[in-house]
Parts: C-alpha cells; structure tokens; sequence
C-alpha cells in the first residue's frame, strides 16, 4: 500500500467506516444491532492497521476482536437479554453532558495532537519476528504476566458462572 | 537477559498455581484452611527469602524491569500484607459457598502484579502489572456472588479501572509518540516539550490518580471498599494503593523531571484535596467499611505529600508510612472482618461493646486507628513526621499544616469507633467468637505498630537506603 | 498525503465516541463496548505512532497487543460480572447499580 | 548520679500498667492499691529527684542518652533543669493525689487505672524529655486516654460528657496538628539536611543564635503558639478546657488543670521562646494581651457559674492568663513567676478539683445552689475547700501569692497596662471564690446532707499532700525558687538580646 | 538580759502564738481546757517578749531613725529579693505591746465567754493564728512581709466574723469583709509593685534612703501615685469611706473578736502601715493632704451614722471608723507621734467598750439594741463603771487617756489646717454625743422588765478591769514620760499641751454629754421628737448614707452584667464559632457524601471532566514555557 492516492483513499474509507460504525455502536437504540456494529468497528480498525503496514495486528485485531470478542458480546447480549431487543440499548439521562465531556476530552485530544510538533519520518518495518522477539527478550516480564492474567481472567470466569449454578 | 531478577514474582506465581494444582486434588466441601496456611507460609518463605534481594540493583533486559532496593522495599510491603490478609481472611474464605482456594491464588494473582508494578520500568510492563493486579481484584471483590453489593462493587470497579486504564493509555500512546520509546530511561531523554506531553502526562497522572484513588479520581474507592469482602477491601485500600505509588513515583522520578513539568504542583493539589475530601466525607459515615475507604483516601494525601517533596527524604517517608499503613490497615480490617463475621454487619454501632466481648481486638482497633490519624508514640505518628517534614523541606509548609491539622480532624471519626466499642452496650451477650489466626495477626499488627512507633529506627533506615 | 496527524484525529474521534458512549449508555453491556472503542483508539494511535515517528516500532506494536490480549480477557470477565448481577437483579441497567452510594 | 532516675520515674506508672493489666478486672482493691503503689514510688523518686537537684550549678542534670532514631537526629534522652525539675515533681504529686481522689471509682476499675496511669506517663515523659520528639510523642500521646477517661467515666451536666471531651481531643488535637508543623519547620530549617537533630539544648543553641531568618520564626512560633496556647487554654482558645473540666471525672480534671495546661505553657516557654526568640518577640505583646483576657474575662464568667467544676474551669482559664502574661513578659522575674505560678496552680487546683469530686461523689450534685453548710458534715473537706480557695485568690502563706507576686513583679516592667488589669482580676477571683466557699461550706446545716461521709483514710492523701506543699511552698519559697531560677537566670542574656533587639511590633 | 534576749528572739513573738495554731488545730480540737490554756500561754509568753523588746528599745537606745533590724532572705532571684525578717524600733515596740496584751485579755475574757460554744477550741486557734499574723505584720522589716502578713490578718478577720458560719449573716459578713479589704489590697499591691519596679527594693529602711532623694531629683508626682495606690489599702482596711462598709457587718463576729480584731488590732494596721512607711508619706504633701482630709471625713461621717444606729455593737463600730479617721487624720497632718498615741489608748478604751459591750450581750442573751435595754448598772455595776471609764476615755475628758491622745491630733490638726481643725472638733463633739446616749440608754434609766441580766463572771471582769485602768493611766503615763521622745517621725515631739485646744476640746465634749442627756436622758420622747424633726437627716444617717446599697447595685448591675455577657459572649459568640465550625465541616462532610451518587457513569464523568480540568491548568500553568520550547 505504498501508493500514496490509494492509501489516501483507504484510509479514508476505512476511517469513516469505523467511526460511522462507531457511531452506530453509540447511537443504535438496540442492543444486538450495536454488537454487530461494533464488529464492524474492529474490522475497521484492522484495516487502518492494514494501512499502517501492521498486518500482524491487523490480524490479531480481526481474529481475537472482530471474531472472539464481538461474538462474546452477542452471548452476553443473549444471555441476559431475553425479552425485546428494539429498546434494549437507550440512553441515559446524562446525554447532554456525557456529550459535553467527551467533546472537551476530544478537543484536548485534537488540541494535542494538532499543536504538537510531531517528529514525522518512516518508522522501521516491523515483522512478525520483531514482535515475537520482542516478546521474549525485553517484554517477557509483561508476556508473563499477561499469561497469569489470562489465566486470572479464566478463574474468575469460571468462579463467577460457576458460583452461579452452585445458588441456583 | 536475567531471570533471576524475576525470582520473586515466578516464587509468587509458582504458589499460586500450585495451590490451585493442590486444589484439584482435594474433595470439593473439604475445607480449604489448609490451603490457605499453605499461602502464607509461602509467602513467608518468599519474603524472608527476598531481604536477600537488597543491594542487588539488577535489570532485566537493558533496564526494562529493574529489581533495585525500591523494588525490594515495596515486594516486601506487599508481601507481608498478603500474608497478614490471607491470615486473618480464613475464616471469612472460609464461609465461601465455593472456590475457596482460588480466592488465595487470585490474592497471590494481584501480589505479582503489585510486585510486577514496583519494578516496572517501561510503559508496558506498568500497563501489565496494573491490569494484572486489578484483574484479579475485579474477581476479588465480586467474589460473594450471593451477595450482589459485592458484585455491583466488582461491575463498578471493573467499569471505572477500565475506564482510567483507556485514559492512562491514550496518555502512555502519546507519550510513546513523542519518545518513541517504552523505557523510562530512553523516554526521559527522548522527550521533547509539547502540547501532546501536556496532555499524555494529565492522562498519565489521572490514571494514576485514579489507583491511589485521590479526589475527584477517588469516587470508585468507597463503593468498591464497601461491597468487597472485607480481606480484599483490606488489600485494596494498602496494596493496590502502595503499588500505585510505588509505579507513580517511578514514573514521576524517572521520565518527568528534567521535562519542567510542574508536578510538585498537581502533587500539591491532589493531595490537598484527598486529604480534605477523604477526612471530611468520613466524619457523617455509618458503614465502618465505607468509613476506612475515606480514611485511605485521606491516607492516600497524606502519602502524596513525600510526591510533593519529590526528595529522597520525601519518597522514603512515602515508603515508610505505606509500610506502616500495612500494618494499621491490617490491625483495623481484621476487626472488621471478625465483627462482620459474628454480628454480620459492618456498622460502626455493630461494633458496640467490642472492648467488654474482646477487649484484645478493641485494643487493636483502637491502636490501628489512631495510627492511622498519627498520634504517638504509634508508627502513623512518625510516617507523619518523615513525610512532612520532608515537605516542609521542601518549602511546602502549607501542605504540611493542612496534613498536621487534617489528621486530627480526623480522630474525631476515629475516636466515634472507639467510643462505639468502649462506651456503648454490646448488642448481644454471644461470647465474641474469632479465629486464633486473626487475633494472632491482628495482635502482630498491632505490636507492629506499636514498635515501630516507638522504635521506627530500623524500619526507617531500611526505607532510606530503599528510597536512593 | 495521508499523514499522521490523520491516525491521530481518527483515534481522538473513536475515543470520544468510546467516552460518550461510556458516559450515556444505559446497558452495561453497552458500556463495556464503549470501552472496547476507547481501547481500540488507543491502539489506533500506537501503530500510527510506531509506523511514523518511533525510534523503537516496534514496541508500539507489541504493546497493541498487549492491549487487545487485555481488553479481550476484560470483557470476559465484564461479561460474567454483567451476567452475575443479572442473575441477582435481573437487570442490567447501569443507573439501576446504586445501591452503594453516600 | 549513676541511677536512671528519670526513667524510673517515667516507668514507675507503666510498670504499674503492665501488672494491673495482669489483674482481674473483678480485684478492684488490688488494682487500686498497684496504682497508687505504683504512684507512690513514682512521688519518691521524683521528690528523691528534687531535692537532689543542684540548684547551685544549675544547668541540665540526671541527664540519660540513648539512641533512638539517629536518622533523624533524636535520641531517647531525659534530663532536668530548674524548669522541669518542679513541674516534674507536680507531676508525681498531682498524679498521686488523682489516684486517691479516684478511690470511689467502682466502674470499669481495670480499664480507669490503666487509662489514668498513662495519661500520667505522659506527662511526666513531657517534662523529662530533652528531645524534641519524644517531647511531642509524649505530649501527644496523654489525649486519648483523656478522652476515654470522660466519655466512659464523666457526668453530663450542661454538655454531654461525649461533646465534652470529643471537644476537649479535637481542639487539643487540632491545636498540636498547627504546633507539630511549626515544630518540625524549626526543626527543618535549623540544620540543614543530614546533620538535623531534636537534641533541645541544640535547637535552643541554634534558634537563638539567629540561623533562622525572622519571618520564618514568626511564622514557626504563631503555629507552635497555636497548638502550645490551646493546651494552656489561653483565651480565645480556652472553649474547649471549661467543658472538659465539667465533663471529666474527678483525678481526669486534677490532671487536666494541674498537669495538661501546664504542659501547653511548658512548650511555650521551653519550645516557643528558648527555640524561637524572635518569633516569640514578635508574638509576646499579643500572648500578653491575651493572657489578660484570660484572667479578666474568665474571672468574669466564674462570676456567673453555679456549677462548681464550671467555676473551676473557667478559674483555671483565668490562672493560666497569669502564667500565659508571665511567659510573654520574657524577663527573668516574669518567667519565675510563671514556673512557680505553673507548680502553684497546678497544686492548688488538683486541691480544688479534689474536694469537688468528693462533694460530687457522695452528694451527687455539685450546683452551688444546691448544697450549702457542708462544713457541718463534712469539716476535714471544708478545710481543703478553704486552702484551695485562698490559693485560688492568692492568700500569702500559700504558694499561689507567691508565684503570682512574681509574675506581677515582672510584668509591671514590661507590660504595665497589662499588668493592672490582670492584677485586678485578684478582687474578681475574691468574689468569686468567696462566694462558692460561703455557700457551699457555710450557713445553715442542712439535713438532706447529713448523711454525707467527710473523707475517709485514704481521701485524705491528696488533702494532706496538696495541703502540704501549698503551704510548706508558700512559707519557704525558697525551696522552690532557688530551683526554677537555676533554670531561669542563665536565660538572662538571652532576654537581654530579645529585649533590646530592634522592635518588631510596638509593644503594649 | 531579759531584755537583750527578748530582742534578739522578737521572732518567737509571732511564732509561738503560731505554734499554738498548729497545735491546736492538728491535736487539740477536742480538748477546750488545753486548747484556751496553751493559747494564752503562747500569748503570754509573747507579751513578755514584747514586754522585754520594749524594754530594750528604751534601754539600749533604739530609735527609729537605728532601728533593731533581724532578716533573712525569703525568696530571691536576679532583680527581686524579698525578705522576711524583724524589725523592732519604738513604733513597733509600741503596737508589739498593744497587739500582746490585748489578745491575752481577750483570749482570758473569752475562756469566759465563749465557754460552751462549740467552736470553742477553733476560737483559740483562730485568735492565735490572728495575733501572730498581726505580730508578724508589725515586725516586717518591708513591705511585702506586711503585705503578706496583712493579708493573713485579713483572712483571719473572714474566719472569725464568719466564726458562726452556720449564720446566714455571718457568713455574709465575713465575705464582705474580705470582699472590700481586697480591694484595698488591689491598691496596696500595685502600689508596691510600683515601688519595687522603681526602687528595686520594698525594704522600709531602704526606701526611706531612697525616696528622698528621688523626690529630690524627679519631683513628687508620680510617687504621689504610688502613695495613693498604697493608700487605698490602709483605706480599706481601716474602714475609711468608702470602704469602711465592711467593718460594721463585722460585728457579726464573737464579741471578743469585734473588740480584739475590729477595734483595737487589726484595724490599725492600716494606719501602722502608713506609719511605718512614713518616710515615704513625708516627702509626698500631696499625699498626706489626702489622707488627711480624707481621715477628717471619715470621722464626721462615720460619727454621722454613729448618732442614729440602735444595735450597740453598730455603734461602737462606727465609732472606731471614726478614730480610725482620727488617726488617719493625724498622719495626714504629720504626726504620727499623736497618731500612734491615739492608737494605742484608743486600742484600751475602744477594747474595753467592746468587752463591756460583750459582757451586756452575754448578760441580756444577744439583745443588742440600746432602745430595748436601760437600767442595767443595778444588775451589772461593774461593767457600768468600766464602760462609764470608757465612755469619759473616748470622749476626750481629762485626765483619762483620750484626752492626751486626741488633744495631740487636734493641736497638731490646728497647726497645719483651721477647717480641718474645726471639722475634728465637730467630730469629737458627735462622738462624745453618740458615747452618752450609748450609755444613758444602756445603763440609766429604766430597766426593761423582759431582761433579766446578770453580771459576768471574773473571767470577763479581770481583763476589763486591766483595760479599765489602762484607759485612765494609759494617757497620762506615755504623756509624762514622753512617748513623743520615741516614737516620732523626725524630730523629737516636745510633750506640752496647748491649754487653748485642750480646753476648747473639753467642752465640746462635755457640750456633746450635755445634749445626749438632754434628748435621752429623760425618756423615750424626745428621742422621738428628734427623729421626726430631723426627718431626711435622720434617715440618711439611720440608713448608713445608703453606700451599701450603691455598691449593691454597682455590684449587680456592672460586676454581675459583665459576668453575663462574657458568659454569652463565651457561649453564643466564641463557642458558637467553634461549634459551628465544627458542625459546618460536618455538614459539609454530609453534603459532599451526596455527591456520591452510586451511579457510575457519574463518576467516570467526574473522572474525565477532571482530567480535561487537569489538562487545561497545566496549559495555564506551563504557558509561558511551552511558548518557550519547554514544558
């Protein structure tokens, strides 16, 4: 994707896609709809990776969220979500100033991003080996303590469901 | 690359999944008190084993995760409040209707995270480490699904800390834009004045702000403290708060000062506001637990003050109170835990006539709280004066004189414990009944406390040489 | 020419989206996409920076995974939080989790 | 001397602690008995002490040293001069008395005298204590035990005994929250880093050799006199003492009036004006004033109470004025008078609160329209009534004349107008004293309290005790003025240099 | 021998009648017979002592200008040293010799009296604590010895007037008394402690070097001051308007005390202390002028209320406010001889009234109004004849002693001051007036038939009798063996009399006799006639001119008003800002406890406004260096 009108146009499609979907996720008054919107999101985002050169991530984005996590979503929608579904995702009272904040956090945002004075230039290639690496030299503390947290995450799933059944 | 340097956290690990092998093994309504003794004992080992860690200063890796006597100091803090909250949590895991010793390995979970987080010296691995300790936290404090307080605390907590952490990380992702680094070292130098810095370091600082739970970040803290059962409350309120510091005062001493950034200031102001929020909301509060949450939030303050100083005699009076904060909180949420056990209820009125039923865990009560609000000869009361007078060291008398006079504002909720247990009529004539683990580790806390007020000596040394 | 600058505002949108919908929703479940937005433009911008101006690229990288392996494990236990208070409430509803306050 | 003397006497009380803790709660005899054994080797030593000190040479002696926390430069280090040898004395004097005065005590006995034993350790640590911080340690470490001490054995009479003595531990506490800060600031801005110490003798040598730039010993001494006036209920920060009298139980209040507000006034003279002279110059002509508000306008509200612990109260509010006045004079002869004054009313009122609480104790009331002719009952209390009651206005023979000569000799020098309105507060106290004296002890007997015991064996003790050293003081002041002048006269040059040094506010 | 010794131990006199206090007050409260028997013991040894110091004083050639002088440090520190000590010269040999023999007679007198009371054996003590404070005073060497023991006779006074506690007046009394001589007191202390502060010394001989020589350099006015402000407290003390209103409630006391304390000791020493500072007095003109016509007023206006009162006791008090204002007078006028004279022999006389006064009371069971008795010289003609003796003694007719004594106050009265002169001898004519119609009413006349009186036993007549001569020889003797000689100020006075005040003197007191048989000698109905005659006149001074009841309501309205108010002000003003401060924070802790609504998208809105919040003052605070390349 070197081509700059080409990756001008990806990324534009790709950026309106995710925030319109986004958007959707926001603003879509059920619930169901949102989760699949949300899918979309993701798919999105893996693509502006794809623009970035980062296809491992894109990939891993596709698999683990578009795939794992929106589908975790739908079973949780399911699963506690049984009656009608139209008006399963309204607002709350605090639209306005939900608003108000996130548009003040967005313009610091913007402000940062446009008043600073980026250091532009081409980052290195990164490949898949670089990562894997980097995973097992100087990130292996975290690598490991992600792979506990998992393993935290997996207990306390199980402990939360099971608990369930062991009450009813 | 330098595994030893991890030894610690994989000794933490290793137990904890050793004892969920253990658990395995074990019939399903047997107790699970064995394994719970088992935890502490290895955690013990563990850190009896890690003064050996002093004087060390290695890294893993070109500097990435650094075990240095910092380190040590705050591995041990976490540890020994680990075992003194899985000693006294026996009895309350023990009317668990499940999963009991998966409560002690989740609790060893969040100790490697904290311990993860004191030796972080890059984005990521402070990123992992906070996730790591409130992951197993977030399973911690929903863990009595049969009581939905408890849950809602762990949806709220959950919701909140995921909340903070996309801030903190939106302020990490731009500071790694500026740096294009994930070390602290690297991206000390890396950095260059900007908008974004301003911005990523706000966002830093509030996630930040967020774990210590200092006002306006601290609105999490007493709900979360509320719901939790008492033993992750406990560890909430010390360990997750000490290892915020602990990763706080890394960041701010490492990446932040050559940059002009004005954080003594913001120090200033949040630890103001904790101080004055935490003590003055405690003062009409009625639920004990909800009570201690504003006291760690004013606790918190009075910390945030050694930040303030930004001196080494101000990071070793942080070091030194939150070691001495282990033990008072220990001293007061195992009361706590044992009152909730047998009155079922954590009113500060259920606490009634405790000095007449168990005048030893009044005692206790009494002295951790009084630690807490720093009056001698207990260890609150020098916490107090290396922090402060660190910070008037520093020129920042004002702050000191808010503390000073905050703090003993703060006995007068203090003091309406002490006159619920002391002066009012129990509520019932049951002999008061605790596990002979929790008045042991409450009465350890409270000799701790003791001795280390009127002999800080040691303690205060160590804290020094850990601080440089 | 697609710069930077460009990642960066779609990620402060995404973000803010993410916030509002945080801030508005009613649905817990709601909610916890919202944050997945938010952690999304976090990665957003970690990839951009580690494609154009980071002296260690690939650490972004890493990082973003990282987060997506995090955020992925967040909303598993979100979800069977979300699922035991449905259990003992029979609601999912953000404003109806109040019963510790003051 | 080669004994530790200072320590045993501030381990006399918590040797007697750590036994009654091994007692049953149901021996209440025993218990009793170990306080007061306890007390009494405390009273020995302390007169042992006392009458061993070398007025001659003067300077700090019984002097012991021990490391404590070299990081921070204190040490466990106990010493007297002529200033802390006498209120030592008082305090094993006052402490002693207290525990009689609490011989009727029958609830909760175990927990009482542990408490009050204590309160009592604390205090004396606070006099003997030649560090800063184990200064501060002790001195703040005697609130709580106070506060248990009247929530749990107090009255309720105008105010509850809970807003009493919770008002009584916010206000001290508050108070010692601005003084602990202006402490440590003198203690971080006399040394720098590294080489920072507690030692007094040290500090005292550093303050006044003008290290510390003026504004901040200003700044140091207002938050120190902050903290260290409260406690010495100098108006306007007296609200808290009168409440807490009225609410404490009997020995509480001896210790209260006797001990604690000697303790404030102690800080001040010791901390305040020998640590920060030129914060305290600069203070000194507004503590005078002050002090004279103390001694008129509580004088006045005494006026107005029927309550006699009340009466005291606020009496005591009014003594202390004199000693706040004899402090701010910063003369040899002011600050004489202000050390015997401390002794003197620290005696006198321990006397005072003594005889009410048994008045109270046995008749249950201690409204002053409500008794009347006591001394057909009970003479041998009247008698201590009367002792405490001329002390309290001042009668020569008694100490208190003496110590408040004193005061008013120096303060005539320094502050005039001052000094004639807190003089003319002696005709107040007149009228108020003579009045509770004439109608609780004499006029018509009454037969409603007939049955009223006059004190018995072991009651006595604080009568005979105080009785005997208002008196034996008061005839041969001597004895006690040669010991607090030893402490006071190598002050001299430097109240010289705080006198003539250029004005920073205009005097009164 | 005898004489050397008694001087060189004139310490003992105050301290064995002290010892006596002790003693009787530790181990002898149940003991009556020992009790009085080592209290007159005590005192009679002391009388010898004092007899002996006197003694020496005239043998050994000590004056007042060489006094003997005996001290040791009491407490000193840098700048004030005090001393305790004796000082013995003719002025106080005089008053050491009054002050011991009256107490033994009146310690005899009330072995009869009291007999049977049962405070009996506290009377003994409380009379021996008395005489030593009172000797003890006489024998300070400076003035704060004086004022300390000053302040002991004082207490002393409030414990024997109040001696019958269990009465309602008595107690009152006993507080007034102390009450309004703490006022004086308040004088008095700053005036010493203005003469310390100036003098660096309260040692009387001391400041008699001194205070010449400062007046010389730096004038009379502010030591002028300082005299007043001592002043005030001899004004109180010995019953000078306006602060004699105590010393007539007194009488509430044991009749032995009214004569021994408020009439012939105790009393005086306010004029002694004058005396003894007279160094001080006489270089201040200013001063003494004020004495004087301030001691003129209180005779007249004491011997103004004196005409009109019916209880005895009452009388004979005002009586002695007015010889006190006579003594004062004296002073004011420069003599002290003629004032130390007339202390002395109205010490006898005024002493031997109120025995004979107590002897009636005793007799007629505590009747004391005059109106109600008469006729009493058939049952009791002793005590007729003393009191009659003292009558002729008070009034100034020769040759009994209070002619010689105030003859000298008034030559010395005429010499500086025709109106003050006159003013005197208007007061005497008054005394002499009001002492007839005490009598003539008590004595003469018809006995009233519910009285059945009786005469005292020998007991109470022995120390009359003594006084009774004194009373006769007391003037005459110290006149003709030249009391001025010794005791004197300056200048040896020259004994004389100057037949023209002395003559004049007498007959106005004979004038005065004259005028009270007149009106009461013949009955009740005259009497009557006067009363309402006089109307306005006569109630003012029945009524006492009304001070009391000025300072009644001073006391009530001012002293009692400020009281309130600092109490509202305390409660409602200070405490009220404590408290609400206090209850402020809590409310604020409430309020802020709301904010926490439990909803948790409320907070992270918090969260996040904060953190823009945040952002944005960093902006503001790091403005400047971000323009300058540097955060």
């Amino acid at each position: 994707m070197g081509d700059g009108l080409m990756h001008t146009l990806a990324f534009y499609f790709l950026a309106g896609i995710t925030l319109a979907a986004a958007t959707g996720v926001v603003f879509k008054r059920n619930l169901v709809h949102s989760a699949f919107l949300l899918s979309v999101t993701f798919l999105g985002v893996a693509g502006l990776y794809m623009t970035l050169e980062a296809e491992f991530l894109a990939a891993v984005q596709a698999l683990v969220y578009s795939g794992a996590v929106a589908v975790l979503v739908v079973i949780g929608v399911m699963l506690t979500h049984r009656d009608d579904m139209s008006k399963s995702n309204p607002p709350n009272k605090m639209v306005v100033a939900g608003a108000g904040a996130a548009l003040a956090i967005v313009g610091v945002l913007v402000w940062a991003v446009v008043a600073t004075p980026w250091k532009t230039g081409r980052g290195a290639v990164v490949s898949v080996a670089d990562i894997g690496r980097r995973f097992l030299t100087d990130f292996a503390p975290p690598f490991e303590a992600v792979a506990l947290l998992l393993l935290a995450a997996v207990i306390g799933a199980v402990v939360l469901f099971k608990g369930g059944k062991v009450q009813s | 690359m330098n595994f030893s340097v991890l030894i610690l956290e994989i000794s933490v690990a290793i137990l904890a999944l050793l004892l969920l092998v253990i658990d395995l093994s074990m019939e399903e309504d047997q107790p699970r008190r064995n394994i719970g003794y088992l935890a502490a004992c290895g955690l013990a080992v563990i850190f009896f084993f890690s003064f050996t860690r002093y004087g060390i200063n290695a890294t893993f890796w070109h500097g990435m995760f650094s075990l240095d006597d910092y380190a040590v100091f705050f591995k041990q803090a976490f540890l020994i409040g680990a075992i003194l909250v899985i000693l006294f949590s026996l009895d309350t895991v023990d009317r668990l209707p499940h999963s009991r010793a998966e409560f002690y390995a989740l609790l060893l979970f969040a100790v490697v995270g904290m311990m993860v987080l004191s030796s972080a010296n890059d984005l990521i691995t402070l990123y992992v480490g906070i996730e790591l300790m409130t992951f197993s936290f977030f399973i911690l404090v929903g863990y009595v699904l049969s009581d939905t307080r408890s849950t809602e605390a762990a949806i709220k907590y959950l919701v909140l800390a995921s909340a903070a952490s996309a801030v903190m990380l939106y302020g990490m992702s731009l500071i790694y834009g500026l740096s294009g680094q994930m070390g602290y070292a690297a991206i000390a130098t890396g950095l260059t004045a900007s908008p974004a810095l301003l911005v990523g370091g706000a966002l830093l600082l509030s996630g930040f702000a967020f774990k210590i739970a200092a006002p306006p970040f601290h609105m999490w803290a007493p709900d979360v403290y509320e719901g939790a059962p008492v033993p992750v409350t406990a560890m909430l309120a010390m360990g997750s708060k000490a290892a915020g510091f602990a990763a706080m005062i890394r960041v701010f001493t490492n990446v932040f000062p050559a940059t002009g950034y004005p954080w003594a200031l913001l120090a200033l102001l949040l630890s103001g506001a904790s101080m004055l929020v935490g003590n003055i909301v405690a003062i009409p509060q009625t639920n004990i637990k909800r009570m201690l949450a504003y006291s760690s939030i004013a606790q918190a303050g009075y910390i945030m003050t050694g930040l303030v100083a930004g001196t080494a005699a101000g990071v070793k009076g942080m070091m030194f109170y939150l070691m001495i904060y282990v033990f008072a909180n220990v001293g007061a949420f195992g009361v706590v835990a044992a009152v909730s056990k047998h009155r079922n209820g954590e009113n500060i009125t259920d606490l009634a006539g405790l000095a007449r039923q168990a005048p030893m865990l009044a005692v206790a009560m009494t002295v951790s709280l009084l630690s807490m609000a720093g009056i001698p000869p207990l260890a609150g009361f020098m916490g107090k004066f290396f922090l402060f007078s660190a910070v008037i060291d520093a020129g920042y008398l004002s702050i000191a004189v808010l503390g000073f006079v905050l703090s003993m504002v703060s006995v007068y909720y203090y003091l309406n414990v002490v006159k619920s247990m002391y002066l009012a009529e129990p509520i019932d004539d049951r002999p008061f009944e605790a596990g002979l683990s929790l008045k042991f580790t409450v009465l350890f806390a409270m000799v701790a406390t003791v001795a280390m007020g009127v002999y800080p000596g040691p303690l205060s040394h160590l804290a020094e040489v850990a601080a440089k | 020419m697609i710069g930077l600058s460009h990642y960066l505002l779609v990620s402060a949108a995404l973000f803010g989206l993410g916030l509002f919908g945080l801030l508005t929703k009613r649905n817990l479940i709601a909610v916890l996409m919202s944050i997945e937005l938010m952690l999304n433009s976090v990665n957003i911008n970690l990839v951009a920076f580690s494609r154009y101006t980071a002296a260690d690229a690939s650490a972004g990288q890493v990082f973003s995974l990282f987060i997506i392996a995090v955020a992925a494990a967040e909303v598993a236990v979100g979800l069977a939080l979300a699922y035991a208070i449905y259990r003992g409430r029979g609601t999912v509803s953000v404003d109806e989790i109040d019963w510790l306050k003051w | 001397m080669s004994l530790p003397i200072l320590s045993m006497i501030l381990f006399a009380p918590i040797v007697g602690v750590a036994v009654i803790t091994c007692l049953p709660q149901t021996a209440g005899r025993m218990i009793k008995m170990v306080a007061g054994g306890a007390m009494w080797v405390c009273f020995f030593l302390a007169s042992l002490m006392f009458v061993n000190y070398d007025w001659r040479v003067g300077g700090v002696q019984f002097i012991e040293q021990l490391a404590w926390l070299p990081d921070a430069g204190a040490s466990y280090s106990l010493g007297v001069d002529g200033i802390s040898a006498p209120l030592t004395l008082l305090m094993s004097v006052v402490g002693l008395s207290g525990i009689y005065s609490s011989w009727r005590i029958d609830k909760r006995i175990k927990e009482y005298f542990i408490l009050f034993l204590l309160l009592v350790a604390g205090v004396a640590g606070a006099f003997v204590a030649r560090d800063l911080l184990l200064f501060l340690l002790f001195y703040e470490v005697v609130v709580i035990p106070m506060y248990i001490l009247i929530v749990v054995w107090g009255s309720t009479k105008r105010v509850t005994k809970e807003y009493a003595g919770m008002k009584l531990v916010v206000y001290l506490l508050i108070g010692s929250g601005f003084m602990l800060a202006g402490v440590f600031m003198l203690y971080v801005l006399a040394n720098p880093a590294g080489q920072r110490t507690f030692d007094m003798t040290v500090l005292s040598q550093i303050g006044q050799s003008g290290v510390i730039p003026a504004q901040q010993q200003i700044i140091s001494f207002f938050l120190m006199m902050l903290g260290f006036a409260t406690l010495a209920s100098m108006w306007p920060f007296h609200y808290w003492s009168p409440d807490g009298h009225a609410g404490a139980p009997t020995a509480v209040s001896m210790v209260h009036a006797g001990l604690l507000k000697k303790l404030g006034a102690y800080g001040l003279l010791r901390v305040g004006l020998l640590m920060v002279p030129v914060g305290f110059k600069f203070w000194a002509p507004m503590m005078a004033a002050f002090g004279m508000m103390s001694v008129i306008y509580a004088a006045f509200i005494c006026l107005t109470q029927s309550d006699m612990k009340y009466m005291v109260g606020f009496s005591s509010v009014s003594h202390m004025g004199y000693i706040v006045i004899g402090i701010a004079t910063a003369d040899v002869i002011g600050l004489n008078g202000a050390v015997a004054n401390m002794f003197a009313h620290g005696i006198m009122t321990a006397l005072f609160f003594s005889m009410i609480g048994h008045v109270y104790n046995t008749a249950h009331t201690r409204d002053i329209k409500d008794l009347g002719g006591l001394a057909h009952q009970m003479p041998k209390a009247a008698v201590g009534f009367m002792i405490a009651g001329m002390a309290s206005l001042g009668l020569p023979g008694l100490l208190s004349f003496v110590a408040e000569f004193t005061i008013f000799t120096g303060t005539f020098a320094t502050y005039p107008v001052v000094a004639v309105l807190a003089i003319s507060g002696i005709i107040l106290t007149a009228l108020y004293v003579l009045r509770a004296l004439a109608d609780v002890l004499f006029g018509p007997r009454l037969t409603k309290w007939d049955a009223l015991p006059d004190l018995k064996a072991p009651e006595m003790v604080p009568l005979v005790l105080l009785a005997a050293f208002l008196i034996g003081f008061g005839m041969f002041p001597s004895l006690l003025m040669n010991v607090i002048n030893s402490g006071i006269e190598p002050l001299t040059p430097l109240l010289v240099k705080i006198k003539t040094a250029a004005t920073l506010c205009g005097g009164l | 021998m005898w004489a050397e010794f008694s001087l060189t131990h004139a310490w003992l006199i105050p301290l064995l009648p002290a010892l006596a206090f002790v003693l009787i007050s530790f181990f002898l409260l149940s003991s009556p017979w020992l009790a009085s028997r080592l209290a007159i013991a005590a005192m009679g040894s002391s009388f010898i002592l004092a007899l002996g110091a006197a003694a020496a004083v005239l043998t050994q050639g000590i004056t007042v200008e060489a006094p003997f002088v005996m001290k040791t440090v009491w407490f000193s520190m840098p700048g004030l040293s005090v001393d305790m000590g004796v000082l013995v010269d003719p002025i106080a040999a005089t008053l050491l010799f009054v002050v011991t023999l009256i107490t033994l007679l009146v310690l005899i007198y009330s072995t009869g009296y009291m007999a049977g009371d049962p405070g009996y054996c506290r009377f003994f003590a409380f009379i021996s604590l008395f005489a030593a404070s009172m000797l003890g005073l006489v024998i300070a060497t400076n003035f704060l010895q004086m004022f300390v023991f000053w302040e002991l006779v004082g207490l002393c006074s409030y414990l024997l007037i109040g001696f019958y506690f269990f009465k309602v007046s008595a107690r009152e009394a006993g507080k007034k008394a102390f009450m309004t001589t703490r006022i004086g007191d308040f004088g008095l202390l700053l005036g010493i402690l203005l003469l310390q502060i100036t003098f660096r010394t309260l040692d009387f001989a001391e400041l008699a070097v001194k205070v010449p020589a400062y007046v010389a350099e730096n004038g009379a006015a502010s030591l002028t001051f300082i005299a007043i402000l001592i002043f005030i407290g001899p004004v109180a003390k010995s019953g000078q308007f306006p602060l004699h209103v105590w010393l007539p409630d007194a009488m509430e006391g044991p009749t032995p005390v009214s004569a021994l304390i408020h009439a012939a000791t105790m009393v005086v020493a306010g004029v002694y202390l004058i005396a003894r500072s007279f160094a001080i007095f006489s270089v201040l003109p200013g001063a003494l002028t004020v004495i004087a016509w301030l001691g003129v007023f209180t005779a007249l206006f004491a011997a103004f209320i004196a005409l009109t009162q019916r209880e005895i006791k009452r009388i004979l008090a005002f009586s002695t406010i007015s010889q006190l204002g006579f003594m004062m007078l004296a002073l004011g006028v420069g003599s002290l001889t003629s004032s130390m004279f007339h202390l002395m022999t109205h010490a006898f006389f005024k002493a031997l009234l109120f025995l004979g006064a107590g002897s009636v009371l005793h007799a007629l069971h505590d009747q004391a109004d005059i109106f109600q008795m008469g006729g009493l010289r058939k049952s009791m003609p002793a005590t007729c004849l003393m009191m009659g003796t003292a009558v002729l003694a008070i009034a100034g007719i020769p040759p009994f002693a209070g002619f010689f004594s105030k003859d000298e106050i008034l030559v010395a009265a005429a010499h500086v001051s025709t109106p003050i002169y006159l003013l005197a001898s208007l007061a005497a004519f008054m005394t002499a007036f009001y002492m007839a119609r005490l009598f003539i009413l008590t004595f003469l006349g018809k006995p009233n038939p519910h009285n059945h009186p009786h005469e005292s036993g020998l007991a109470m007549l022995v120390p009359m009798g003594v006084l009774a001569v004194l009373s006769v020889v007391g003037g005459i003797i110290p006149f003709a063996m030249g009391f001025g000689e010794w005791v004197r100020f300056g200048p040896a006075h020259h004994a004389g009399i100057d037949w023209a005040v002395a003559g004049a003197s007498t007959v106005i007191s004979l004038l005065g006799f004259a005028l009270a048989w007149y009106i009461y000698g013949g009955g009740h109905t005259r009497s009557n006639d006067l009363t309402i005659k006089t109307g306005a006149l006569y109630t003012w001074s029945f009524n006492k001119c009304y001070v009391d009841e000025i300072y009644q309501w001073f006391n009530r309205t001012f002293v009692g008003g400020l009281a309130r108010l600092s109490f509202w002000i305390d409660i409602h003003a200070l405490g009220a800002v404590v408290d609400n401060a206090w209850r402020g924070t809590g409310a604020a802790g409430s309020e802020m406890r709301r904010l926490q609504t439990g909803q948790m998208q409320q907070y992270a809105a918090v969260m996040l406004s904060a953190t823009v919040v945040l952002v944005i003052l960093l902006a503001a605070l790091t403005g400047s260096l971000v323009k300058g390349g540097q955060i």
